[in-house]
């Protein structure tokens, strides 16, 4: 049953130094807000697994929390580099950054298996790719009925996913429409999870494309109205693209990202949204 | 909107219009962003206004009024005819063999229209130059009926020998992706700000079939990392209508 | 591109003598006015596949249409026996069914695999079963990452799959809701698809739990308001939970039963519900 | 509702009364259509008004009003928390391990608790009599937390051998789940209209535990179609409250 909490009283059970995050959203309801108090509480060594890495990952692995990365794109999307992923990884700073490669088909379907407490799955995917050669997590499995070799990806099980999705009742039910991505794979596949939400009501209304995370699934709800800037939450905001834009020079040098952390990040109080 | 040319365009919208263009009797196309994204939106404001967008965040029928800068963007979910999970895209749709387009850009392409988006070689001593990575490209190049590419012209980006093999596109020839198992057909056509490249029927290599206007064969040469083929006769590409114009330029500014 | 088109048209273009139907629909939106349609029409030896054959397939098999059936659960959902089903499996009346019997579980992963265009799908199941032993669609695979052996069930892949949906736009988009069961995965593994609807309508107005099937995926819709009977369509019908109990009755006798046939399908024209 | 003793009921109602008893406490449970379907709608009238539905249509968190002929009626819909797919009820939520209790009818069951409903033997000559199949039972049985099974007694049902197994109870005893990689506990209970059995803990071996108000040992002896043993002390069921009645009877008038 979820628990509703404080950001910070959430973050510091639930994600713990050495464990396996997945933070999901693609482009929508992605959680910043508890990216950020992740940041604040200076919770390392971190796996972080995200098919696009996108700027929340780029702020941790920049600020020297993350040990791996399991994706699948890593840019900034319609803007360019990811800077801080890629000093990461080419420059080994501020640490060295282990990679475990995918294509979107690939780590979708290592969620679907989790979810579904496979320990692999099976898509007709990577043929011919290089990708398959730098990882352990795709292999291959011949049909029992046609012999056609097909690729297997692991199971991707996360100790925690971190999911924003727009209301939860005051049960810690939780609903998330629009564009919902992976994240019920990755809540499902997960040991705990955590959803920050823009708002509690008294009743979730069902809702077109509305997805329900029913509270006997999740460990806590924190409410951080927001808590998806600068990504968004259909019906409450829009993207904002100017940040994604302005990350671009923000995040290409490491002088100004480390001030931009210290002066939006950690000088801020808990679920204060970063504008 | 008039069909009469243009005075007045960029080598980029050149390139962005005869994306558009080889997008006429499509139902259906795969949306990379950025490049394709800007062809398939102009390809509904001009050749294909019933094409059927499908973005990767998991639109089926996306209909935004102006470039989307992310393929997240909220508009692409609010005007879409469904929404789905995004497992779902790349199983039931992608890899059902449901999309007659995919649409794809390049960091690289080889001359049989592989792709690397994953890593780049910098020369000795130095690191790999980190690319953004795979997203949807193998499975896109696989799985739909055909694939369309789009990328400027520059012997960085049409390369002898790709550092990294993301995406297979014609692997070393013919036959490579029946060998494979691959269902789809794979790149019919790799449109630049140059001219546009066709594999050869018969070698499946990349040959430069048509140049845009103004443009010559020596200049594609040049700006192409192979010793680069003609087509037996090299056509020219019509220049873009001011409809053409018109739209990408409003598609852009929106 | 979905055509539409009159049922009897488009049942006559789209099935024929031989084919693999599913007709499909958990309880909610079961397409008896199509399947009457093919009675009215004979078209005959057929392999019908559905998780629960239900009354709809009792009608088929009993006027002797069927020559084998793909199934998971073959009773009449709270009142008892499909009495058609069990005279045609004990007793070879009309003509011998040849049965290809799954759990729910391993035939609605099959429907998963044919709509992902995958040979075969890979569940925890069947583990103890007899049924693997009475059936060549069930086998087993290894996980590459574990050696953890799990059940494999082939894909299914239906000539024709028919289902009923509340509404479709002029252009043959169609919408459903409610229970939703496994009719997206049938009609996308299907090679046709007729879906017979309740209204057709300017436009699709998004619902919650609304699955959309595009007209691109689509052969051919037709307009059969209360094609459903006596099953129900969600804001437009409810359940005839008399005529199930009554169809006990009916169908417990051979004369019974085609004299039932004669008088309700035979005699009736294209379209006309059941009632 | 009173706690006091009912002064009159029926042994379907002992046995219905005692199967909803069985779900205090538990959080979710996958429920078959009949008596599971009674039970579990009963516990959710008296022990256990936070017990959350499941129906393999596809309904998490229904709330009938009033006992579902079917498991697809529309109410369970239009009362549930989600309404999902049915292959990912499937796979995400029974498969992944989210459902504690799975509640289960049979038509045949053996002394480990191995369950058929597909094929009954009628004797020589004769065909196989055809039950309606395994439905959603063995992978219920494999994958939720605990079973629980609800069944009239009697030799027909309670037997020697099956017939055909159609899902595994505890095999052919301790171990066996755990060889087959089966992650639930299995049966833990079968409730009747004559007592409750469960297993032994150390033989998985269904023995008598539990009489209810009136039936002797004897009685389910002669009922049970394998020479049935009883736990060192075999207790009593308390007799059905009026609340419990008065709950079950306006579910089932309803």
């Amino acid at each position: 049953m979820a628990e509703i909490r404080s950001l910070h009283d959430a973050v510091a059970d639930l994600v713990h130094d050495g464990d396996t995050v997945a933070m999901e959203g693609f482009t929508h309801l992605i959680p910043y807000a508890a990216a950020h108090e992740v940041l604040r509480q200076g919770i390392t060594d971190l796996t972080l697994a995200r098919m696009t890495p996108d700027v929340i990952y780029d702020q941790l692995i920049g600020a020297g929390l993350v040990k791996k990365l399991i994706f699948s794109w890593g840019g900034n999307p319609g803007v360019g580099s990811l800077h801080r992923f890629r000093d990461a990884v080419e420059n080994d700073w501020p640490r060295p950054l282990e990679l475990d490669e995918h294509s979107h088909a690939g780590l979708a379907n290592r969620y679907v298996a989790g979810a579904s407490r496979l320990p692999f799955a099976v898509l007709r995917g990577y043929r011919g790719s290089g990708l398959a050669t730098r990882t352990n997590t795709v292999s291959t499995v011949s049909c029992p009925f046609t012999g056609e070799e097909l690729a297997a990806v692991a199971a991707l099980n996360p100790d925690v996913t971190v999911i924003h999705a727009q209301q939860a009742d005051r049960s810690g039910n939780v609903q998330l429409w629009g564009l919902t991505g992976v994240q019920k794979e990755a809540a499902l596949a997960a040991d705990r999870v955590l959803v920050t939400v823009e708002e509690i009501v008294d009743e979730l209304a069902p809702r077109p494309g509305g997805v329900v995370l029913p509270t006997w699934v999740l460990d806590a709800v924190a409410l951080v109205p927001g808590g998806a800037h600068p990504s968004y939450a259909s019906g409450y905001s829009v993207r904002d693209n100017d940040f994604y834009q302005a990350w671009d020079s923000i995040a290409r040098d490491r002088d100004t990202f480390t001030r931009w952390i210290e002066t939006h990040i950690h000088t801020h109080a808990e679920g204060t949204a970063v504008r | 909107m008039s069909g009469s040319p243009h005075p007045s365009f960029s080598r980029d919208e050149l390139m962005e219009v005869n994306a558009a263009r080889a997008l006429a009797g499509a139902r259906t196309c795969f949306v990379g962003i950025g490049l394709p994204s800007t062809a398939a939106n102009l390809a509904r404001a001009t050749v294909n206004r019933d094409l059927v967008l499908i973005y990767e965040s998991g639109t089926i029928g996306s209909k935004p009024t102006r470039l989307p800068l992310s393929i997240g963007d909220g508009e692409l979910a609010e005007t879409a005819d469904a929404v789905i999970p995004v497992p779902e895209m790349f199983n039931y749709w992608l890899q059902g063999g449901r999309i007659d387009v995919g649409f794809l850009g390049a960091a690289q392409v080889d001359r049989f229209a592989n792709i690397n988006t994953t890593v780049v070689d910098r020369g000795p001593g130095k690191p790999e130059g980190r690319l953004p990575g795979a997203g949807g490209a193998p499975e896109i190049a696989s799985n739909c009926g055909k694939v369309l590419m789009v990328l400027r012209h520059s012997t960085r980006n049409f390369v002898q020998k790709l550092d990294f093999v993301t995406t297979i596109g014609h692997g070393s020839g013919p036959g490579d992706r029946e060998k494979l198992g691959m269902p789809g057909a794979g790149p019919v056509a790799v449109i630049t700000d140059l001219g546009i490249l066709r594999p050869d029927p018969a070698t499946a290599e990349l040959v430069l079939t048509e140049l845009h206007p103004g443009v010559t064969v020596e200049q594609v040469r040049a700006a192409t990392g192979w010793e680069l083929r003609s087509a037996r006769t090299v056509g020219a590409t019509e220049p873009p209508t001011v409809g053409e114009l018109t739209a990408l330029r409003a598609l852009k500014s929106a």
